[in-house]
């Protein structure tokens, strides 16, 4: 019974979006900012490869476009978690306005894809996705510069 | 030649029938974070679920006494309603997880977004619940899992280095910017995901809306031992596949899609088509079994008539206890909860609540009294206390871990 | 049946699933009634006790046990706040299961299953069908 | 008079000390005849300890095989309850049952 109790008070918790706690360290707010890089760089990576495998012909639309707007989604709420988060100092705020850039192009990126899907044409797909490998190496770089 | 054909087509059943939301979401994501690093924990899932499945398969086979009866006769009506409770709560959240799994899998091909097609995925759910025989029921769901086995044929067309994959698998390491409770975490939702205690209340269950008895011993033996491996190895080559494809390229699986995506890339289209066929029978057949599921538990606990064996007017209570967890499952998918999040937390929990049922069903699978002469032999018992030795501390740390990683966050 | 064999109340008969006329599940053994014999030093079992009513009194001695009656109270669709009691002569056969020689209709929880047939499943097509 | 009544009731020795409380009860058919039954069943005894898990299963009472370390755990706390026949019963109002032996004097569980 306890364990019931005690997970369901985790899990309302956990399922209820809510803002990350702030960061009071210039450490602790990078960290979030890593994390951040990282799961971003998940989500370009998801369009260019299902972008790519869709202009080989090896994917169909209705597929490619709910993999693609499902990680715009996944972008920009990592976007808006992460900017809900207060710099503790200025170097902060120098690293979040490096990470809000990056992270701005890539939703900008993927928004221009998912719509190139949605006009079904998935053979331009390619050139369409291609600024997101720029994206991809950036956040990479952000992720292991910081880290 | 009627009882082989009876058995191939049980073990196909079981493969296809193995793998729900839970594996595929647990297999791929692992697979994307940790590569092959936790795949020994699908092997010790698997063999956790043989032991435990078929053991309640012999004991409803033979007594007639399916899991929650003997949950109850076992630890008495107060335990036993505690237990009730918790194992309704997390049957429910998985229901909740493949209903989601379900209207995914259309969306994936119907462009809608998923939310839509919830409230009809529920109707078909309940429809087939209805009116569909229970055999029926489970063969066209089973075997159209089976189309998983896309997944296999990806990883084999992708000719990994095997050597390399079978060093990975046994020689598991912790990557760098993982840390040891997010991989026990991982590893505790893996062993969830294989071993999930609805699975066997509708194994269980099921023995005794097809009548099982003493003769079909063989065939519980073909669907537990031949069926659940086969059904594990599709898990681990989801998760292989994943670690292969996805891994590298730094993408962690957080939607049910990118599961698929894997496939498309090495295989192409038609394979994709089948990975997504597959999805679609696995999560809608899951969800049968877990909306069934409740109306089981709750029937075993008061002793009334359950079953899709009656007509449903004989066994109201039964359907109105299964429309009515659809209802609410489809309730909690329409708030917008992500599916996954949902899906990783009904694999923990089933975990942690995995000796409130197997208890009762390894000490009843002992007694003469249900058995007559068809219990345990020593062998099985020994590896079955091991395991119930494993699932108590599993039981003990989920909960901690769970605060500890944010949920593996 | 055969005379002077022992049973374990708690163990063998406590909790069992009740099955009536044509395999019909009809509730569980929720608790026994005892009857003192005439010299009131033997006590007897006279009848079976099932269905909520007889639940709730036997968790009554717990918090939840006074909640569960209190809902059934109310919740109960007809209103009997007690459970059905069955003689125990109507027993033919004590097993891993209790047969009794009676219609489903007659016992326990039949009260509550009848009320949710009639003025819930008895309205959705097809209810009457059999499955296979 | 429900069995639940008897099953929870508090146990009391000869000497006042408390035996426990009733685990379970032992009945023999060799009561009245209730046709087509038969014989009804009497309260042949109890089962007298404090109440745990162990006491639902059965090891000693029903010779439940295993597995082994369970069997070792259950059949010991088994053990340490002790058998009451109803003729050392002096009297039960429903909440208490006192017994005319003190716990010495009787004997543990048998099948």
């Amino acid at each position: 019974m306890l364990v019931i109790v005690v997970s369901l008070a985790v899990l309302a918790w956990r399922m209820v979006p809510h803002p990350v706690g702030a960061a009071r360290t210039y450490g602790k707010y990078q960290g979030k900012a890593v994390t951040t890089a990282k799961s971003a760089l998940s989500n370009v990576e998801t369009v260019r490869l299902a972008a790519r495998t869709a202009a080989a012909g090896n994917a169909f639309g209705p597929y490619t476009t709910v993999v693609i707007s499902d990680a715009e989604e996944g972008l920009s709420g990592v976007q808006g978690t992460f900017d809900s988060i207060q710099p503790p100092d200025d170097r902060a705020d120098a690293l979040a306005q490096d990470l809000d850039a990056l992270l701005s192009d890539a939703l900008e990126h993927v928004r221009e894809a998912r719509v190139a899907v949605r006009r079904g044409v998935l053979d331009e797909l390619a050139t369409v996705a291609e600024p997101l490998t720029d994206d991809a190496g950036k956040l990479d770089a952000f992720k292991e510069q910081h880290s | 030649m009627k009882k082989m054909l009876q058995i191939t087509l049980g073990i196909l059943t079981a493969i296809g029938g193995f793998v729900d939301i839970g594996d595929l979401v647990a297999n791929a994501a692992v697979g994307a974070r940790f590569r092959l690093g936790l795949a020994w924990v699908v092997l010790v899932g698997v063999v956790g679920i043989i032991v435990y499945a078929e053991m309640a398969g012999r004991v409803a086979a033979i007594s007639g006494r399916p899991v929650f009866s003997l949950v109850r006769e076992r630890l008495g009506p107060g335990f036993g309603l505690a237990n009730l409770v918790a194992s309704l709560f997390i049957n429910f959240l998985t229901l909740s997880a493949e209903i989601a799994g379900v209207a995914i899998a259309l969306a994936m091909v119907a462009s809608v977004h998923y939310i839509l097609l919830v409230p009809f995925t529920a109707v078909l759910i309940w429809i087939v619940v209805w009116r569909l025989p229970f055999e029926r029921m489970e063969q066209v769901f089973g075997l159209g899992g089976l189309a998983l086995l896309a997944f296999m044929f990806a990883l084999v067309q992708f000719g990994p280095d095997w050597g390399n994959v079978i060093h990975q698998a046994t020689h598991p390491s912790i990557a760098k910017e993982e840390n040891i409770f997010t991989y026990a975490y991982f590893g505790i939702a893996l062993f969830g995901a294989a071993m999930t205690p609805y699975e066997v209340f509708f194994f269980s269950s099921g023995a005794v809306e097809e009548r099982w008895t003493r003769k079909d011993l063989a065939l519980n033996r073909a669907n537990v031992y031949v069926g659940f491996p086969l059904g594990g190895a599709l898990s681990l080559s989801i998760m292989a596949i994943a670690s292969l494809v996805l891994a590298p390229m730094h993408i962690g699986v957080d939607t049910l899609p990118q599961v698929a995506l894997p496939v498309a890339v090495v295989s192409g289209k038609i394979a994709l088509a089948c990975a997504i066929l597959g999805i679609f029978a696995a999560t809608f057949g899951a969800a049968l079994e877990t909306g069934l599921s409740a109306g089981y538990c709750l029937g075993q606990y008061f002793g009334w008539q359950w079953g899709k064996y009656v007509r449903p007017r004989e066994a109201a209570r039964f359907h109105v206890v299964v429309i009515v967890m659809v209802l609410l499952g489809v309730l909690v998918i329409m708030t917008g909860v992500d599916p996954v999040k949902v899906t990783e937390y009904s694999i923990v929990l089933s975990a942690a609540a995995l000796p409130l049922t197997y208890f009762p069903i390894l000490v009843v699978s002992n007694d003469p009294d249900y058995m007559g002469d068809k219990t345990n032999g020593p062998v099985l018992n020994f590896i079955a206390t091991l395991y119930l030795g494993l699932i108590v501390i599993i039981a003990l740390a989920t909960i901690p871990l769970m605060i500890i990683t944010k949920a593996g966050a | 049946m055969t005379e002077g064999r022992r049973v374990w109340a708690g163990l063998q008969l406590l909790d069992r699933q009740l099955i009536a006329h044509e395999e019909r599940l009809a509730g569980c053994i929720d608790d026994l009634e005892l009857i003192a014999s005439d010299d009131g030093d033997q006590l007897h079992v006279t009848a079976i006790l099932s269905g909520p009513g007889a639940l709730a009194y036997r968790l009554g001695r717990r918090r939840f046990g006074r909640w569960l009656r209190r809902v059934h109270a109310c919740a109960s669709p007809t209103g009997d706040r007690d459970s059905t009691r069955i003689p125990f002569n109507v027993v033919t056969d004590i097993g891993s299961d209790v047969k009794l020689g009676l219609d489903a209709e007659e016992t326990g929880s039949a009260s509550a299953e009848r009320w949710t047939r009639d003025h819930v499943i008895s309205h959705i097509p097809g209810s009457g069908h059999a499955p296979e | 008079m429900h069995l639940s009544d008897l099953l929870h009731s508090q146990v009391l020795g000869a000497d006042g000390a408390s035996l426990g409380s009733v685990d379970d009860v032992r009945l023999v058919q060799d009561g009245p005849l209730l046709l087509p039954f038969g014989a009804a069943f009497r309260v042949e005894g109890l089962m007298v300890g404090h109440r745990s898990v162990g006491t639902r299963l059965g090891y000693v009472r029903r010779g439940v095989r295993g597995p082994w370390l369970l069997r070792i755990i259950f059949a010991a706390l088994e053990r340490r309850a002790r058998y009451v026949p109803w003729d050392d019963v002096v009297a039960w109002d429903g909440r208490t049952v006192r017994v005319g032996k003190r716990r010495d004097e009787l004997g543990v569980v048998v099948p």
